[in-house]
């Protein structure tokens, strides 16, 4: 058992299951030489070597396009988007590509890429460098999409992605790379389409991804010791596939919900789920079920500006209980 | 511009050279049957059989045929929703190509593909993409596969003229070069993007070939109508790119008959423009060829037949199957088989 | 008053608003000469000139890089990218351009541009050319996304797009390129924003977009008829921004809501209206909101299985029914 | 590979030339600006007074400012999130650019772009471009607005070496080039990606220069270290743009001094690299060519010295400014002024 960042855990995960499989291949921008930008990718060069961890050009497009042809006849590629926004530029593979290869072949194609992006804000990089995409990439039958907010969940779900044989958009928050947490020693393999309840609760549940999750926690712990609500906290960490039973059994027992979303409110993942839980768990809930997200604005870069845009622990704590004290 | 064929070739009997007469005729199979498989699909449209989109080769078979038998079995092709030639060329059973056109059980991808997506990746064609660009990228993946596991087949990437103006293009150029990629890219350049004249949205004469040297490359143009130029060039392509010398870029010249797609009626042509390309029509220059060699008419008229035989016999099946059943409706959008995605 | 198919409004709308602005030009892939290729341009390139109407290489992000540049500084541009799939190739600028540009500069830059797309499915056209894409483009702040499903709808919406200061996604729906309505004669402009109770009911409210509305009025017959159900039938047209209150509305009036999505159920467009209906309206409700959609599938080309995955008038009768009845 | 600067530049003493004694104090006074405004960003940087991150041109400024001194008022700069120096050279206060790197109200944008989108449209700074490629085509949009409406002014658009592997280039070069727009692109070669030899990622030696012929353009490529050169150049593409003969696609050798961002210590670099093109520092060099037109130690030191309290009052005037305001939080999504998505 070691502290790990989750930076680290990161190079931990992929180099896991580099050195279990020859057909793992890593590329992207900067990743090699410089060990990324995030540097969250240091040491892969040196332990496996120029032919499986590749610096690539300035050329989103062929990264994702290569990762795609590679998979398709037999290698497993992790290929790298730097900052999750620029996923915009290479957008035809997460849309048109990857996810309808195998159905558009009656099957014939298959596609067992990861794709591993830095996500969300803190900081204070702007409008174009700091955006939380889940909600750009989980519409699409066929791809899933998972979001690890701990050291632990970034070394078993990037197994988990490496193996799994669909392609994965793998979610990275770049403010969480500097956290640390325990990391058991030997091969660490999770489970996609798992959710975690982080913390128990009776009165409500707070469903968190990424960021999102340890301000989750530091709301409910503020909520049961100075207004005693007791708060139950789900990680969904994947969004596809989702583990609707844990968040509709959770639903079931607490009977009131929010979504606390770092995206700006329009179509943020929380909406899905909440759809979900109105049809199904209509029945169970004592009252509306809030979205606390982001506001329909940019991010600004100002550190002043971004902390008020960006659910706090503070906003957490506020709509949570203004919404069960009415 | 690109704009006339050539119409001055002389011919010249030779009896020997670097070509087989046994692959003479197997590049004029090809070509016939492309011809005929594809006209047949567009009388079927024409009974309303084929429903939803196709876009025909005709008189860009040449290109297909000449590609085709330059490859090895195991070797890969990436087409465009323009895949039907490329995907006959490699041996995928006319059946099955029209099962697909027509949304029968029979089809290759039984109905869930269509006309733009052919594949069978038994044959080595590893899908038809249609949004303008994507494979070549795709293809530079699969050939980054060959070099990384050391396997010797190459990726031959199709496409065309318009294709050459889109970014993907330039990125997958720069980066098969730069990581001496074992692919081949062949850009058919039939003068149109879909009803757009090539020549109007291009700042260089020849869209692929102008380009090569922004990626170090030779420029190469080809006469996509004569199936043996198509071929000998090819086989260059594919010596280099087998022995790590990397990647080709290669512009075929052509024309296509039809229109864009089975909704075009092609009024956007000069007036004559097709009828002179018909005199270059890949079938008339490769009989021609076929003949200088010495086959004869006789051979030629049989394999005509042997191949209308083919068709008819594919159509009767294709008419014959089920329409595909409605159970694959929700299998394989995941590798477990089927669609959940929750739990 | 002419019978105009909604192919038409097109061109006349589009027209409308060349005749009135010099400002206003307009570019794309053979939409000038060959006057598109749904046919929805034909005219406009004879009308007003080739300095106005542009035939574009295939070159997306040229296209929507080059109408936000010619907007920044002073035109009006008119967008096409020609099937609504192709968005993936040019959505760098939808998702990180056009509706960051007038925030991360505090209001110094504007973006009055129109980009319209040929949506959805029905033509048999297969997995990437038949996507119902409102889920792309709705959730970015500062971008505005109107869907049009009638002509007289096309011809004032396309002139409330073109008259908006902001970044417009303006969709057309290709199996509704054949259909036929009323249009007044003169100038028609509408109002961005605004839904439309194409049918007032009292048992439930059935909210539809583009080619689901038309199927949403049939299923709301056939249940009055057959089921003596009241359905009210709520075309939404403008997605953002979105009239919140005439849905609200309806909801407070039938107590029951069902959305008719196109799109592959994940994080379709219902997901967020559901989630402020359970949000705002939750003590309105009698009943479970409830999502129709295409499942979670690529749309198959095959004639007989797209029919099976888009909604139907017969599969949005009996889920009604069924939940009605329950 | 362009590596190595020239180090064995011979100068010739010269008393008239093309360049008259003021525009060179112009562009002298603008390199110093630039130099010393992006010295104390990065030690407000150190201070913890800019927050994020930042993008310096030191060593690049010659560029910045010969292309400056070449534009008109009107024309319009479109610039990357290495943008402050082509902020500052187009006249925007030194206070108004660290202002916004420090979040306060005074800012270009009171803080709400940030260091990555420095944008001034009064000064014809049209905006900074974080998404590498996305800008190319933007520029051309201004140049066709331009052209359309009978317009005399000009957009340039500055971009690194990495830049010319995205897409968005090839489509953006090709697109200006047919419609014969305004536009001028400049391509800041400084060797380096983020931390990559573009050398190691790109198929050609010269990025942006080796595939000029891919559009039909000239192959230029100037020291851009030398203000005076890269001035010249310009006014060439200027004269060309504006007489309707189209675009340009200029490569300018550099070399950056800082590393990529404030979070980079540059350590890819090799040894000597660094001190060989300090050699060759942009001051250096133009200080040198303002001695051979006769121009005093004593006139360079005022200038220097007038800069620097230029600069130490706008970081006096920064660090007084109030933090900007939170109201604009909501304001300016929308062209209402606000951030309503829904009634
Ligand atoms: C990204 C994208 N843009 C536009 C289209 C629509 N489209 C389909 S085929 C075509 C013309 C392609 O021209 P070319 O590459 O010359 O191939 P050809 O059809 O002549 O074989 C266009 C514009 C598309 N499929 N994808
Ligand atoms: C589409 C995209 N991919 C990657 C990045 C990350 N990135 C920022 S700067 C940079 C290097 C750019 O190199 P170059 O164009 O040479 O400009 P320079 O930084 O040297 O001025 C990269 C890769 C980005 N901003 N956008
Ligand atoms: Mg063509
Ligand atoms: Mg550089």
């Amino acid at each position: 058992m070691a502290q790990l960042t989750y930076r680290d855990a990161v190079a931990r995960g992929i180099a896991q299951e580099m050195a279990r499989d020859e057909d793992v291949v890593f590329l992207g921008e900067d990743i090699a030489k410089a060990g990324g930008v995030f540097k969250a990718t240091v040491g892969l060069l040196e332990q496996f070597g120029p032919l499986r961890v590749r610096d690539t050009p300035i050329s989103e497009q062929a990264i994702l396009g290569a990762a795609m042809g590679a998979a398709m006849t037999g290698l497993k590629p992790i290929a790298e988007i730097m900052f999750a926004d620029f996923i915009a530029v290479c957008y035809d593979y997460i849309a048109n590509e990857f996810p309808k290869s195998r159905y558009m072949t009656n099957g014939q194609v298959k596609c067992p890429l990861v794709v591993r992006v830095g996500n969300g804000g803190g900081a204070r990089f702007g409008a174009q460098h700091s955006q939380s995409i889940e909600n750009w990439v989980m519409q699409f039958p066929g791809l899933k999409v998972v979001a690890p907010s701990s050291p632990v969940d970034i070394v078993g779900l990037m197994a988990a992605a490496v193996r799994d044989p669909d392609p994965v958009i793998f979610i990275e928050h770049k403010s969480l790379y500097a956290t640390t947490g325990e990391v058991p020693d030997g091969e660490i393999v999770d489970t996609l389409g798992t959710a975690k309840i982080l913390r128990t609760g009776s009165d409500c549940t707070l469903i968190a991804l990424g960021m999102m999750v340890p301000r989750a926690l530091a709301a409910a712990e503020r909520l049961q010791a100075e207004e005693g609500i007791s708060c139950e906290v789900v990680d969904v960490r994947s969004l596809v596939p989702l583990d609707t039973q844990t968040i509709l059994g959770s639903v079931a027992r607490t009977h009131r919900v929010f979504t606390i979303e770092e995206n700006p409110r329009v179509l943020g993942w929380g909406a899905e789920i909440v759809s979900i839980i109105a049809d199904e768990a209509f029945y169970d809930l004592d009252g509306p079920p809030v979205r606390i997200t982001t506001p329909n604005i940019p991010l600004p870069a100002s550190d002043i500006l971004e902390d008020l845009a960006i659910p706090s622990v503070g906003r957490i704590f506020e709509t949570v209980l203004r919404s069960m004290r009415s | 511009m690109a704009k006339s064929p050539k119409q001055d070739r002389s011919v010249t009997a030779v009896v020997n050279d670097d070509i087989s007469e046994a692959k003479r005729l197997e590049m004029f199979r090809a070509q016939v049957l492309m011809r005929q498989a594809e006209q047949r699909a567009f009388d079927l449209f024409l009974e309303n059989l084929v429903k939803g989109t196709s876009h025909l080769s005709l008189g860009q078979e040449a290109i297909a045929a000449g590609v085709a038998a330059a490859m090895e079995p195991g070797d890969l092709s990436f087409c465009t929703y323009r895949g039907h030639a490329h995907t006959l060329a490699r041996g995928v059973p006319v059946e099955k190509v029209l099962g697909e056109l027509m949304g029968r059980d029979n089809g290759l991808m039984r109905g869930k593909g269509g006309s733009m997506h052919l594949t069978s990746v038994e044959h080595g064609v590893m899908g038809s993409y249609a949004i303008i660009g994507a494979h070549l990228p795709i293809a530079c993946g699969a050939a980054w596969r060959a070099q990384y596991k050391g396997q010797s087949d190459v990726s031959v990437c199709f496409f065309g003229d318009g294709t050459t103006n889109i970014g993907a293009f330039h990125e997958a150029l720069n980066f098969a070069v730069i990581w001496k990629l074992p692919v081949v890219f062949v850009c058919e350049n039939n003068l149109y993007m879909e009803y757009t004249p090539i020549s109007e949205v291009t700042a260089v004469e020849h869209p692929a070939a102008d380009r090569a040297s922004a990626y170090g490359l030779p420029r190469i143009i080809v006469d996509g109508n004569d199936a043996d130029e198509v071929y000998r060039t090819m086989l260059e392509a594919f010596r280099k790119a087998r022995s790590g010398e990397g990647p080709s870029l290669i512009e075929c010249l052509t024309y296509r008959h039809s229109g864009h797609s089975r909704a075009d009626p092609a009024k956007y042509r000069p007036e004559g423009e097709l009828e002179r390309w018909k005199l270059r029509d890949p079938l008339t220059i490769y009989k021609a060829r076929l003949r200088e060699f010495g086959v004869s008419e006789a051979d030629m008229k049989a394999i005509e037949d042997d191949v209308k035989r083919v068709v008819d016999e594919a159509t009767e099946a294709c008419k014959a199957a089920p329409f595909t059943s409605t159970d694959i409706l929700f299998t394989d959008v995941y590798a477990d088989g089927g669609w959940a995605w929750r739990n």
